[in-house]
């Protein structure tokens, strides 16, 4: 049952989907639908666990006094101020201009977008730190980035050439990288999964 | 440590000051920066050129608040160029998003003097039916059934009842299709749920990591043209004659962008300095 | 009046999270709790109504049982939470993991395997066209020692050797490609939050 | 007398007049109506094809669109099913196959059509075509070439497996990003700090994540084995789950299951940015020597990977997630790009059947070249039968 079960349930079910993407009948695609939503339906429940598991954190280290422990009382707070006000008035707290909506226009959406936003910053630093011409990989990173970023940039009578090797780079050695690379992910991701379906990748199951 | 060597080992914040400035300072200045239209955002502005007054686009809005900065603009730069050229327009939205997006849109460009005289009205100048669920199979069945796939329009009016909408049943009463899009569902599955079994003509606006990836469209002729992030944005305002907020933010853009080519050459300058010095 | 507030508070949460530039400090900590908060709240109740209720509570509502299996197997995970019976919400975790084994298999395989490989099949020699000739031989090139990079029982040396390492060289190009075109679409991003704060919050600019 | 006879000519001319400017000339219909069911379905599709009306593109030029319509009673009433443009002699009529659906089309029953040639103003109506009835296929001809694929390709990998098994010594090249792992280990050891592992944004089903668990399962047991604490934020409740028993697991097999914290491996929240200030907290709070970021990254790959550059912490990375692969070895110490994730697990655990799937995917990989290069020379000498055979029906 513990560890017999499981692996009979990954087998069985995964053979299906592989069957099922052959057979285009009713039944087929019937029991598909509905598998994808007990997924889902699955996913649903899981959210218990990391809301549990949040919260637990929280109350730890409130309970212990862990250094910045004030921090946590915040982060409990807005949970469970939105969780209040997003469960307690039914489905109508999904309607623009409630409580809900307003904490998700006012508090979420400015804090994502910030958050997002850093990469513009970030995005120079690492530039600066990592374009050098130590390797000739390093190199050839660095000139195909800024071959693409100067475009952007005036440069005179250089901008046309700039433009057409930007091009050039976008859709032949790019393309050429970009179809190498997802060739070897479909293999590698299509091994995986047949691993997975014969039972010999199963560190995800954990032990005993 | 040397003058060099300090530079290498630069604090990061430096330079994020001089990103912040260089993104902030231009934003107060109106300078009017060269952009060339490239082909590939000129031949959506002749697709539009070409359509009569009167025709009837179709703009399908496929983003979220994520993308605003990118897609914005040529959302708002879109609607007041078909308002001018007195265009009709009928907004969808693939991402549930996207139909409040297009009303924001709409809300800046009425703001537009030349837009205002022309005063167009809800129902017979441009209509917005909203998100319906099912990505590319919203695609697919607008093509035999327009009012079907969206029953009602974005404030509950049945689509039927509509002035714009009288004769609209499919993509054969639709001149042209323009799609916002940032990802799932998005430019790819217009291309192969719509262009290719109905022959709609396409164009769309992408955000820059988007773009790259529908260029081969492009060259199978299966788009006639794309937008690519905040510059294609920019350049088809230039084209329409109407330079607004990309063509504002692309002096920004450049700035930033040589800030940082700038960072990168001086970098390299100090390493191979310094290595020069260690190695004599 | 509420837009008023809504835009200060959100002005000066922007300003919070921009802190953590300069370094972390009370402030930004102050920001990040409530944002975990507020987000994971946000994220509970729209999945519950948005997700759960309508795959699950108006389909048995509607009479479709077979549902339940879902709610079953979901319960099951939640089982994890009683350490001794903890082992049953295995079975949930089997089926998610086999269900998408099974699709993935065929799924990559042709999305990425079989169509890639459609694609970069193209004439090499385009006769009156030696730009697309040319376009075209360095694409089939680059595909094929790009693919030799990742062949991984075999030593990368001689002529091979040599191909794995222009395959590097081309993959080295297409990351810088992608890195420099980013860079548009991250300073957009900032872009939008200085036009939040000069325009919308404190209207310096139009 | 006479004024009639004007009036009654000046009717006359005037209705003659208006017949011919608002009367349109009828295209002729479309001809040879057929139908029949559509292949490769769920048994809820019906094909009707056609001959194009002599107007179309040709003779008078006025057809715009074909409307096919659809009874179950060749004398009964026809409803419109669909337009098809002008120029197209097929139309699939798809229906849904709940009962409940408006647009249900029921298998097992014959059905009859037409098919009207529609100008401006005006249409043309076929004869109606012969009965159809659909019904689902048991196998889709179109996939021939994925099955072949998949056979191929299992086969392949069951017999290197085999041959691992039977004790055949299997070669893999070095990989740095691998050897690494250890080093940046033992470092986190000496300083008294803890590791972090990262598993990305992937749900637990993904490719990229389960290669992640495989690679954890390997750090943790050496985190055991080192008394070196290990945190994982994770970014879904059932990702943390599975991250949970794998790491007790670890802990279990390397002796120390007294060692084992599981408020280590703890939810944070399943909004991406909010994720990642959550943890930026973390690294810039608890100082972590090594940072992993192993699985599905988005956008947020480089705030990560620049706060832990930040905090002097070794990193190692590694996603299947293209577009964040450049920021990764931007600003990462090592990074595992695409397929050298997934193959991460079998170096590490070089147990002889993950390295037998391992070669199996370099077979893959010259099986692709060769179709490469006979591929390119098929196109170039214009071999349609050798190119047809890569074509995928979806």
């Amino acid at each position: 049952m513990r560890k017999t079960l499981p692996f009979a349930i990954v087998t069985g079910v995964g053979f299906f989907m592989l069957v099922q993407y052959f057979v285009p009948r009713e039944e087929f695609e019937i029991i598909y639908e509905w598998s994808l939503d007990w997924i889902i339906v699955i996913g649903c429940f899981a959210m218990l666990l990391g809301l549990w598991s949040l919260t637990m954190a929280s109350i730890h280290k409130v309970q212990r006094k862990t250094p910045g422990w004030g921090y946590s009382v915040i982060a409990l707070i807005g949970l469970i101020f939105m969780l209040i006000v997003g469960l307690y008035p039914g489905q109508a707290s999904l309607v623009k201009g409630s409580i809900f909506m307003l904490f998700f226009e006012y508090i979420y959406i400015p804090i994502q977008a910030t958050m997002f936003s850093l990469l513009a910053f970030y995005i120079a630093s690492a530039a600066y730190r990592a374009f050098r011409a130590r390797t000739i990989l390093a190199t050839i990173l660095l000139v195909s980035a800024l071959i693409i970023m100067l475009r952007l940039v005036p440069l005179g009578p250089l901008s046309s050439v700039n433009q057409w090797l930007a091009n050039f780079i976008l859709t032949v050695p790019n393309m050429a990288a970009k179809r190498a690379f997802w060739i070897g992910v479909g293999l590698g991701a299509t091994a995986t999964a047949l691993k997975i379906m014969l039972g010999i990748e199963r560190t995800y199951m954990g032990r005993d | 440590m040397s003058f060099l060597e300090k530079l290498l080992a630069i604090d990061r914040r430096i330079i994020f000051l001089f990103i912040a400035i260089a993104a902030a300072l231009p934003l107060f200045f109106t300078v009017k920066l060269h952009i060339e239209v490239t082909p590939i955002v000129n031949n959506v502005y002749n697709a539009l050129e070409a359509l009569p007054p009167g025709s009837k686009v179709l703009l399908s809005m496929d983003y979220d608040p994520g993308s605003m900065p990118e897609l914005q603009p040529m959302a708002e730069s879109f609607l007041r160029y078909c308002f001018l050229r007195d265009l009709k327009v009928i907004i969808i939205g693939l991402w549930p998003n996207g139909p409040i997006q297009a009303n924001i849109a709409l809300e800046e460009v009425f703001k537009d003097e030349e837009v205002k005289n022309r005063n167009p009205q809800y129902g017979i100048d441009y209509v917005n039916l909203g998100y319906t669920v099912g990505n590319e199979v919203v695609v697919e069945r607008m093509g035999s059934d327009i009012p079907a796939t969206f029953p009602k329009d974005y404030t509950g009016n049945k689509t039927e009842d509509l002035p714009l909408m009288k004769g609209v049943k499919n993509y054969n009463n639709i001149d042209f299709v323009y799609n916002l899009s940032a990802g799932y569902p998005g430019t790819y599955e217009w291309v192969i749920f719509a262009v290719d079994p109905y022959k709609i003509k396409l164009a769309a606006g992408n955000t820059a990591v988007q773009a790259p990836l529908v260029y081969p469209y492009v060259q199978s002729g299966q788009l006639i043209g794309v937008l690519g992030g905040m510059k294609g944005g920019a350049e088809f305002e230039i084209a329409t004659g109407k330079p607004a907020k990309a063509v504002k933010y692309m002096f920004s853009q450049s700035v930033t962008h040589a800030v940082i080519c700038f960072f990168i050459l001086i970098g390299n300058f100090a390493y191979f300095a310094t290595r020069k010095k260690k190695g004599s | 009046m509420v837009e008023t507030i809504g835009i200060w508070i959100a002005a000066i949460l922007t300003l919070g999270i921009f802190s953590f530039l300069y370094k972390d400090n009370p402030f930004y900590k102050f920001c990040e709790s409530l944002f975990v908060g507020v987000s994971a709240g946000y994220w509970f109740a729209t999945t519950f109504w948005q997700v759960m209720m309508p795959k699950l509570v108006d389909n048995l509502a509607a009479g479709r049982w077979i549902y339940i299996i879902g709610g079953i197997f979901g319960i099951l995970m939640l089982l994890r939470l009683f350490p001794k019976i903890g082992w049953i919400s295995r079975w949930s975790l089997a089926l998610v993991v086999g269900t998408t084994a099974g699709l993935y298999f065929t799924r990559y395989l042709v999305s990425n395997g079989m169509v890639q490989t459609e694609n970069t099949i193209m004439p090499i020699f385009v006769t009156g066209n030696l730009p697309q000739t040319i376009g075209n031989l360095v694409i089939v090139v680059g595909t094929f020692c790009g693919l030799v990079y990742f062949f991984f029982s075999k030593e990368h040396k001689g002529t091979f050797g040599g191909f794995a390492k222009v395959g590097i060289w081309f993959i080295m190009v297409s990351f810088g490609a992608s890195f420099g075109y980013t860079v548009m679409s991250r300073m957009s991003l900032l872009l939008g939050r200085l036009d939040y704060l000069f325009g919308t919050w404190l209207g310096l600019i139009k | 007398m006479r004024k009639i006879t004007i009036s009654l000519l000046t009717i006359f001319l005037l209705t003659l007049f208006v017949n011919i400017s608002f009367s349109q000339e009828e295209p002729l219909p479309p001809s040879e109506v057929k139908a029949s069911d559509t292949p490769n379905d769920n048994g809820h599709s019906i094909t009707v094809t056609w001959k194009l009306s002599p107007d179309d593109g040709a003779g008078k030029k006025n057809v715009v669109a074909y409307e096919i319509l659809r009874s179950d009673n060749p004398e009964g009433e026809f409803e419109i099913r669909g337009v098809a443009p002008a120029g197209e002699s097929r139309f699939d009529d798809k229906g849904a196959k709940e009962k409940t659906d408006k647009n249900y089309l029921p298998g097992h029953k014959n059905f009859y059509y037409k098919v009207r040639a529609k100008a401006d103003k005006t249409f043309a109506e076929s004869e109606v075509s012969n009965p159809a009835f659909a019904y689902g296929q048991w196998y889709h001809t179109g996939k021939t070439t994925v099955l072949i694929g998949v056979i191929l390709f299992s086969a392949f990998a069951l017999y290197f497996i085999n041959l691992a098994r039977k004790g055949k010594k299997l070669f893999v090249r070095p990989l740095a990003g691998i050897e690494a792992v250890d080093e940046a280990i033992g470092r986190a050891t000496e300083m008294g700090k803890p590791i972090l592992y990262i598993i990305g944004l992937g749900s637990a089903d993904m490719i990229a994540t389960i290669a992640s668990f495989t690679i954890l399962s390997r750090v943790a047991k050496k985190t055991a084995e080192y008394q070196t604490p290990i945190l994982i934020p994770c970014y879904d409740s059932v990702v943390m789950a599975v991250a949970q028993e794998t790491v007790r697991a670890a802990y279990l097999e390397a002796g120390r299951p007294d060692s084992y914290k599981e408020e280590n491996i703890f939810f944070v929240t399943s909004m991406q940015f909010a994720y990642v200030a959550g943890v930026n907290g973390i690294m810039l709070r608890e100082r972590p020597a090594t940072n992993f970021y192993l699985g599905k990254f988005y956008a947020e790959s480089l705030i990560l990977a620049e706060t832990g550059s930040v905090a002097g912490s070794i990193q190692i990375s590694g996603t299947d997630e293209i577009a964040q692969i450049p920021f990764f070895i931007a600003a990462t110490d090592y990074t595992l790009i695409g397929e050298e994730l997934y193959a991460a697990s079998a170096y590490l655990g070089k147990e002889p059947v993950l390295l037998g799937t391992l070669k199996a995917q370099d077979w893959g990989k010259a099986l692709v070249i060769i179709s490469l290069i006979l591929g390119a020379l098929a196109a170039s000498f214009n071999f349609q039968f050798f190119l047809n055979l890569f074509r995928v029906q979806l």
